[in-house]
């Protein structure tokens, strides 16, 4: 498993990951709501997050394609 | 290898003629649209038709809202085809696929525009939604999987998908080197590239399917979910939103592949075959979305509460009907042609009849949307409030006409620096570019 | 546990609203918004044809449609129960208006400032007023409220808003009643604290057959009309309020 | 649809461009100004005040940030509305702010007639001409200038005192109002009002043309007499209400008798006949406190021995002169006096009645004769004839059935309608009984009582008011009576016509009938003075001097707050000070007799306050000096052991007596019983006053009425031919009082304008659809002359589909919030003979036609 390969599962791994946090932890609550704490995001700015999440998913397929392999690849790829 | 590159489709000039008258209408209309929008960011939404449900009579949301879900609905066809022709291997809509890409894009970026446009605190809107936005509320998913992620996804795609392309015009020296160059970031159609390439599409569709379905699902949801809203609150609304939606995009994309094949002389590249699978796709989703409307209207008929055929009663009866059946007329002609040019062998092997049923899908869509904003708004009241009206102001249409002028700009204008139609590789017909 | 709610004895209603002109004055909410309505309806044929009233005010949902949707948490529910509306924090996008089953909600299409009932820029009310538009504008519409300090007092705030009726948090915060349960002539409308079985809510609630609005819909509401009946599908508005936005 | 958009300024976009931009950046709009923004910390505070509005004077609350009203609220102290208010009293904040309030005297610069232009004068300038104006006139002669009111808020500062310093003549409102009923209660019983019902102790109650949830009932506005109507309900009283329309009251009528406009006497005739059936006949009142039991001669006068009159002595055998000690009088013959044969007034009575059965009273009233017969013996049913309770330890016939009716009786036959619901009380016993039926907010006698026993019919030349005139001896003094005198005063007899006036909170060329006819006789005026707060269309067309008034801000009163069974007192104080350069009425007056010289020593103004007041010795104003109002009033205070003076009012609303005693409420309970006067059951100087109308040579309509029984008869109106198929009757609303408030926006806003509310079956045999533009149409019987207003449909089936009612209150111009709003019904009604009753007073119902805008 090559160092590129790493990041883009990473990439994917967090990016899914923050999604699921942010969505489930840190954005308002779920459920119905009894007080003014279901209405307010347990962290501020929580929605960027979450859409931050989604944009590293997506970025990923933009790492797999333009991040060589090894710095060598660049090279030999010249035309 | 220039020679070749000459006859290019993405060539420069072509279609010029025509071109620039075109393009400066689209720029006055963009211009009163922009002015229209200033008048109500200045007066306040009273200059639009809108009003309060209730005490007020009217309807709160309206034309706007019509075409949000529209311009979402139209996005659906971009991706959508991308994803066919990765999952499915139908290489026959390869020709294609930037230009449902950008189709897809370019919605999505109305969508967005047209919302805030119907925010009454526009700036605080594009604040407090990064800043507060509930989870709970179906608004959450719109804005942030519809707008945001659907968005971003469909610009990864579009931007990988031109990479080979981008490299190619800036070989050939086109204009915008620099542009092209950025965009290609050193791809040199290498083998391993294109491995890499198709793997990372593949698996983007993969990704991009199910954010297909839940975006579409979560606008209709929006409606979907209002008990409080007869005619709104079905179970049937986001299927329906989404079957809706690919029949739309569809159309749209018959529609502007038909425009390609006729400004850029692509009879070859975009031929009947492609057309035939389009043609087939929408008139598949038509005959799901016609049954969906079949359903939900014998439920109601049959069960639904009081207030629910009182709304159904003006769709089919009342103020609405004529829009209603139009709407409903457009569809069933538009499956009608669809039915006839696959049978009739004369029909065959002319493509008008599938742009015109584009044509009628779209403005059905564009109906349909408003009539499931509105009406149950004016006379889906529970309380027994008088029944209420909505009729657009002058300053919706500019704004709307405004918006769609906009979308096209950034076509032709996109269509101007990159090659709208993918160059062909092996294997396409045409030249092959070394 | 304080938990506020409202009772309606439509055996009592008139039908006068004063309820909705002291809600107008309290909030000064701009023409057209109505935090109160009454609604006066009439069903069947002569000699038979009888009007009925029914008071409409906000139903303040323990399960409120308008909160769940509401994208930025400008509409909330508060812990005494009553729903609120941050001002300061909505983004206008009427969400809460089409979700909300009982049309409570109120939109200033315009800045209130420009929609007033009078015209207002006269120099010589000015000098009487100090310029404060409308002149009967209670300063404490404009305070802060609750343990969350949120600006969600009255109405004619901002242009491009949501208002709806607060059950007067401005007053209820000082020990008050909401203003049209202070009006009215024949005492058809009662408010207070749900959960506590000796208040004046409670009291007017207990033993009366009663029902709540649009039940049927989930949404829990805090008003409980007692007397008289629900609206039936053939009963239309009459006398409706004539209006100009 | 009810809302109709704003239309905005093409452009407005242009110029809003740039603020747009700044918009985008400054995110909200500016949110409206508050004190506190003004800089500094508010202060709050509360000051008393006193509804000005309408016509109850409730007791308020004036909430106040930094001196400036935000908000009134009901006085919790003021039994009348008990801490509430109704939505014109919440609504008189805008009022008072009101940017299109007259700010400064006003002096005409344009002809009469048409749409005023004026320039702004000092007050001393406006004062000096209206005085000079006043002293030219009233040198010449008193008489012809005329204090006309339409609504006064303080009976002694201005009705009385101001007209008799002036020693001019004087016109009120009465005459639109209930004056058919109180001139017939004051004739029958001595009582200053019309009829209400006993609530705290009623257990039935027939609500005669009362509509509970919109208007005022006798005396009140509406807000007290609906709470006690509930509190009745809630102790088991039935309700009944009888009306073409009942539109809001439906919710509360145990019953409802649709009945045909202005056959209310038929009704009460046949109801008696119901009751006189069953025998239900209170026979010891009739015998101790009435006429009834006098001895009738068949030329329908008392037999008398010397003036005295005869009854019948049962244990004598003879008749014998009342108040006879020791005699045993009869309430019912017939006697057999030998040759001859006696009846009393009482058997007279029956007899008539007789005719006048359920079933010839179905035919008239539209209302089925089984109805009627049921009602009739419900009233029997509760009456308790016979039975007594003890109210505060006093012990009193309990006759637990009401009637309310007031403005109801305006109407041609109104007069003795009043009666005949009179009569109906008297036979069950129910008149002052407990829990029957009052008139008025303490049992006194009222000295019209006697008046009206000894009218001198002159033959002329008669005021222009006609009173004690050959056609309407007994007189309401009706302002559009006097307008017909003043533009053709030949043939009435009339000699002298008012030439100076001065209008009092009144607008007659809008909120009186015939106002065609007054515009006219009024275009005659050599001046007028408009006292009001905005511009009048009086005074738009006519007024020569305009003088700006304050609304609730002055001093003003004293007003009684009684809610008829807790007495109480309020003077109106100024929560702030009288906005612009406006002034209260009392201080204007004040000045205004200084000027003329009539305000201080014996004579004067001041003089005829002490009087009014009843203030002597310490308490009576000095008549050598130059008061304020608030001076004036507390001396009032201080002279009614109110010893703080006028402070106490400028700290609390509402000064409360204490609750009345029986004595003060029911006359039985006085000592002697009903002040010791005769119940005139029967009216016998009615007969003589039509037999020497007849003498004069008057028309039979005009002395036709004059009866000593009510007596039936099919009103002028129904002889207008056919087509004119529909009775026009006028309702009010609960949102609007007289010309005062249907451009107060907030109002205005609830109410729409004008409309016509048509019966729904009606409605479709005309083709009429709701919302439709309608032409409504007036036929006058007895001129031929036919009227037309356009206005709007609303269908209903809360209106007998034979009649069609229009809404009071609209068909104001001068205001910028009153435009637009449609006509008023007083273009509509006639005044003159046949739509006059025969005590002057006005009547609203009229014949008329009413077809789609189109068509005509």
């Amino acid at each position: 498993m090559n160092v590129r390969r790493f990041i883009v599962w990473a990439m994917v791994i967090i990016g899914f990951g923050l999604q699921a946090v942010a969505y489930l932890a840190l954005a308002a609550p779920l459920g119905k709501p009894t007080d003014v704490s279901f209405s307010e995001p347990r962290v501020p700015f929580a929605p960027l997050l979450f859409i931050l999440g989604v944009g590293i998913v997506f970025s990923a397929a933009i790492v797999y394609e333009l991040l060589p392999d090894r710095p060598e690849d660049r090279t030999a790829s010249e035309p | 290898m220039a020679t070749t590159a000459r006859t290019l489709p993405a060539e420069r000039g072509r279609g010029g003629r025509t071109w620039y008258p075109v393009v400066a209408l689209l720029l006055i209309l963009l211009g009163v649209g922009i002015y229209a929008y200033l008048e109500e960011l200045s007066e306040g939404m009273a200059v639009t038709g809108l009003r309060n449900l209730g005490p007020q009579g009217g309807a709160t949301w309206g034309l706007y809202i019509t075409f949000v879900i529209y311009f979402v609905g139209l996005s659906f066809a971009g991706i959508s085809t991308a994803a066919l022709i990765r999952l499915a291997k139908i290489d026959k809509l390869r020709p294609i696929v930037r230009m449902a890409e950008l189709l897809t894009v370019i919605c999505l970026m109305l969508a967005a525009m047209t919302i805030v446009a119907d925010l009454g605190q526009p700036l605080r809107g594009i604040v407090n939604l990064f800043r507060y936005a509930r989870p709970q509320s179906p608004f959450f998913g719109t804005f942030t999987l519809v707008i945001s992620g659907y968005l971003f996804a469909s610009l990864v795609y579009l931007y990988l998908d031109g990479r080979r392309d981008a490299a190619v015009r800036a070989a050939e020296g086109a204009p915008y080197r620099g542009f092209l160059r950025a965009w290609a970031a050193g791809y040199s159609d290498t083998e391993p590239e294109r491995v890499r390439h198709r793997r990372a599409s593949f698996w983007l569709s993969i990704a991009i399917v199910p954010l297909l379905v839940t975006a579409h699902s979560t606008l209709g949801f929006v409606f979907g979910l209002q008990v409080g809203r007869p005619g709104w609150y079905s179970a049937l609304q986001a299927p329906a939103f989404v079957m809706l939606a690919g029949v739309s995009g569809l159309g749209m994309l018959i529609i502007l592949a038909a425009i390609a094949r006729r400004s850029l002389h692509l009879q070859a590249r975009l031929g009947l075959p492609m057309f035939r699978t389009l043609g087939i796709f929408m008139f598949v989703s038509l005959l799901v979305y016609l049954y969906f409307v079949g359903v939900e209207l014998l439920t109601n008929l049959y069960t639904g509460s009081v207030r629910e055929r009182d709304v159904l009663r003006e769709l089919l009866g009342g103020d609405y009907a004529w829009l209603y059946w139009s709407a409903i007329a457009g569809f069933v002609i538009a499956a009608a042609l669809l039915v006839a040019w696959l049978a009739v062998q004369q029909l065959r092997t002319h493509i008008w009849p599938l742009v015109v049923a584009g044509v009628l899908v779209n403005l059905g869509a564009m109906a349909k949307r408003f009539l499931i904003v509105v009406p149950s708004q004016t006379e889906g009241q529970l309380l027994p409030y008088a029944d209420g009206s909505y009729a657009p102001s002058w300053t919706e249409y500019a704004v709307i006409g405004g918006l769609l002028a906009l979308g096209v700009l950034l076509f032709l204008g996109f269509a101007k620096v990159f090659p709208i139609i993918p160059l062909p590789e092996e294997g396409d017909d045409g030249k092959v570019v070394t | 546990m304080t938990r506020y709610g409202m009772s309606i004895d439509l055996d009592k209603c008139m039908g006068c609203r004063a309820c909705m002109e002291a809600c107008k004055v309290e909030n000064s909410t701009p023409p057209g918004s109505f935090f109160m309505y009454v609604f006066r309806l009439e069903q069947g044929e002569y000699p038979s044809a009888r009007v009925s009233f029914l008071p409409r005010p906000c139903m303040h949902c323990d399960n409120a449609p308008c909160v769940k949707v509401c994208p930025v948490g400008a509409r909330y529910k508060r812990e005494d129960g009553i729903v609120a509306t941050d001002w300061d924090r909505c983004i206008g996008c009427r969400y809460c208006e089409v979700a909300c089953p009982y049309g409570v909600n109120t939109f200033n299409w315009m800045d209130p400032a420009e929609n007033t009932y009078l015209d207002y820029d006269d120099a010589d009310v000015a000098a009487v007023t100090g310029g404060v538009v409308p002149p009967y504008r209670n300063p404490a519409l404009e305070e802060p409220y609750g343990p969350e300090q949120r600006m969600i007092a009255g109405g004619g705030h901002s242009r491009g808003v949501m208002e709806k009726c607060t059950f007067c948090v401005h007053r209820v915060e000082d020990g008050l009643d909401p203003a049209c349960v202070q009006t009215c002539p024949v005492r058809a409308l009662t408010f207070g604290d749900l959960d506590d079985p000796t208040s004046a809510v409670s009291r007017a609630i207990q033993g009366r057959t009663g029902f709540r609005l649009l039940e049927e819909a989930g949404t829990e509401p805090r008003v409980h009309y007692v007397g008289g009946a629900a609206p039936g599908p053939e009963a239309r508005e009459v006398d409706e309020p004539v209006t100009e936005v | 649809m009810r809302v109709s958009r704003r239309t905005f300024l093409k452009g407005a976009g242009a110029g809003g461009a740039s603020i747009a931009a700044l918009r985008l950046l400054g995110g909200p709009g500016t949110t409206l100004v508050s004190a506190e923004e003004a800089g500094g910390p508010p202060v709050l505070d509360t000051v008393p005040a006193t509804c000005w509005i309408g016509k109850q004077e409730c007791g308020m609350v004036a909430h106040r940030v930094d001196g400036r009203v935000i908000k009134f609220e009901g006085d919790p102290g003021s039994p009348r509305n008990l801490g509430t208010l109704c939505p014109k009293g919440i609504s008189q904040i805008m009022p008072l702010y009101d940017p299109n309030r007259v700010k400064a005297p006003l002096v005409r610069t344009n002809a009469k007639g048409e749409s005023g232009t004026w320039r702004a004068a000092s007050w001393d300038e406006a004062m000096g001409i209206t005085a000079a104006a006043l002293q030219e006139v009233l040198d010449r002669d008193p008489s012809l200038v005329l204090w006309q009111k339409g609504r006064s808020k303080s009976k002694y500062l201005y009705d009385e005192a101001v007209p008799d310093a002036l020693a001019c003549s004087k016109f009120g409102h009465g005459a639109y109002c209930s004056d058919a009923g109180y001139r017939a209660m004051e004739y029958t019983v001595g009582l200053k009002g019309v009829l209400n019902p006993d609530f705290r102790h009623t257990k039935f109650v027939l609500a005669w043309g009362w509509n509970a949830v919109s208007a005022g009932g006798n005396q009140l506005c509406y807000i007290t007499w609906p709470r006690q109507l509930l509190e009745a309900k809630a102790n088991g009283m039935k309700v009944v209400f009888v009306d073409p329309r009942i539109r809001g009251a439906g919710p509360f009528a145990d019953d409802w008798l649709p009945i045909r406009p202005a056959t209310d006497l038929a009704l009460a005739l046949a109801l008696t006949n119901v009751v006189l059936e069953a025998d239900a006949i209170d026979r010891d009142y009739l015998t101790r406190y009435t006429d009834a039991p006098y001895l009738v001669g068949d030329d329908g006068r008392f037999l008398r021995d010397e003036d005295v009159p005869l009854v019948w002595d049962e244990r004598t055998g003879q008749p014998i002169p009342v108040g006879t000690p020791g005699a045993k009088v009869a309430l019912e013959g017939p006697f057999d006096l030998g040759d001859v044969e006696l009846r009393t007034a009482f058997d007279r009575f029956r007899e008539h009645i007789a005719q006048y059965t359920p079933a010839w009273a179905a035919e008239i009233t539209g209302v089925p004769a089984d109805d009627i017969r049921r009602i009739g013996l419900e009233i029997v049913a509760n009456a308790n004839i016979g039975a007594t309770v003890v109210v505060d330890g006093v012990s009193l016939p309990y006759r637990p059935v009401g009637i309310m009716a007031y403005h109801a009786m305006q109407q041609e036959l109104g007069f003795q309608a009043t009666r005949a619901l009179a009569q109906l009380m008297m036979v069950i016993g129910a008149l002052g009984a407990v829990g029957g039926t009052l008139a008025t907010t303490k049992w006194e006698i009222d000295s019209k009582y006697y008046d009206w026993d000894v009218v001198e019919i002159g033959d002329g030349p008669y005021s222009f008011s006609l009173s004690g005139s050959k056609y309407y001896p007994i007189n309401s003094g009706n302002p559009s009576v006097a307008a017909l005198t003043m533009l053709d005063p030949a043939p009435w007899n009339v000699d002298k016509a008012p030439e100076a006036v001065i209008i009092h909170m009144a607008n007659p060329v809008v909120s009186f009938p015939n106002n065609q006819v007054i515009k006219d006789a009024y275009q005659k005026l050599k001046f007028m003075v408009v006292l009001s707060p905005w511009l009048s269309e009086t005074a738009d067309l006519f007024a020569d001097v305009v003088l700006p008034v304050a609304t609730v801000e002055k001093y003003e009163g004293p007003n009684s707050t009684s809610d008829t069974y807790v007495d109480a007192v309020t003077i109106r104080t100024p929560p702030m000070e009288p906005l612009f350069q406006s002034r209260g009425e009392i201080d204007i007056y004040i000045d205004l007799m200084d000027r003329l010289g009539r305000l201080n020593g014996e004579g004067g103004y001041l003089a005829y306050v002490n009087e009014g007041f009843e203030l002597e010795g310490e308490h009576a104003i000095p008549l050598d000096a130059k008061p304020t109002a608030r001076e004036i009033l507390d001396y009032y205070a201080k002279g009614h052991d109110i010893h703080e003076g006028i402070a106490y009012f400028e700290k609390n609303p509402t000064y409360v007596k204490g609750e009345l005693t029986p004595a003060q409420r029911y006359g039985y309970a006085m000592d002697p019983p009903f002040g010791g006067i005769v119940h005139r059951f029967y009216g016998e100087r009615l007969l003589d006053y039509q037999r020497t109308m007849q003498e004069k040579g008057a028309e039979e309509i005009f002395w036709q009425d004059y009866t000593p029984l009510p007596t039936w008869r099919q009103p002028t109106m129904d002889s207008s031919p056919p087509e004119f198929d529909l009775y026009l009757i006028s309702h009010k609303l609960v949102e609007h009082k007289q010309s005062r408030t249907s451009f107060i926006p907030l109002l205005k806003e609830l109410t729409g304008g004008q409309q016509v509310d048509i019966n729904t079956q009606t409605a479709q045999v005309k083709g009429i659809t709701e919302g439709d533009a309608v032409w409504v149409e007036s036929h006058n019987a007895v001129t031929g002359e036919t009227r037309r207003v356009r206005t709007v449909a609303r269908l209903t089936g809360t209106i007998r589909p034979d009649t069609v009612s229009m809404r009071h209150g609209f068909g104001l111009w001068t205001h910028p919030g009153a435009r637009d709003q449609g006509p008023t019904p007083n273009e509509l009604f006639f005044t003159g003979p046949g739509y006059v009753a025969n005590t002057a007073d006005q009547s609203f119902q009229v014949k008329v036609r009413v077809y789609r805008a189109e068509e005509g």
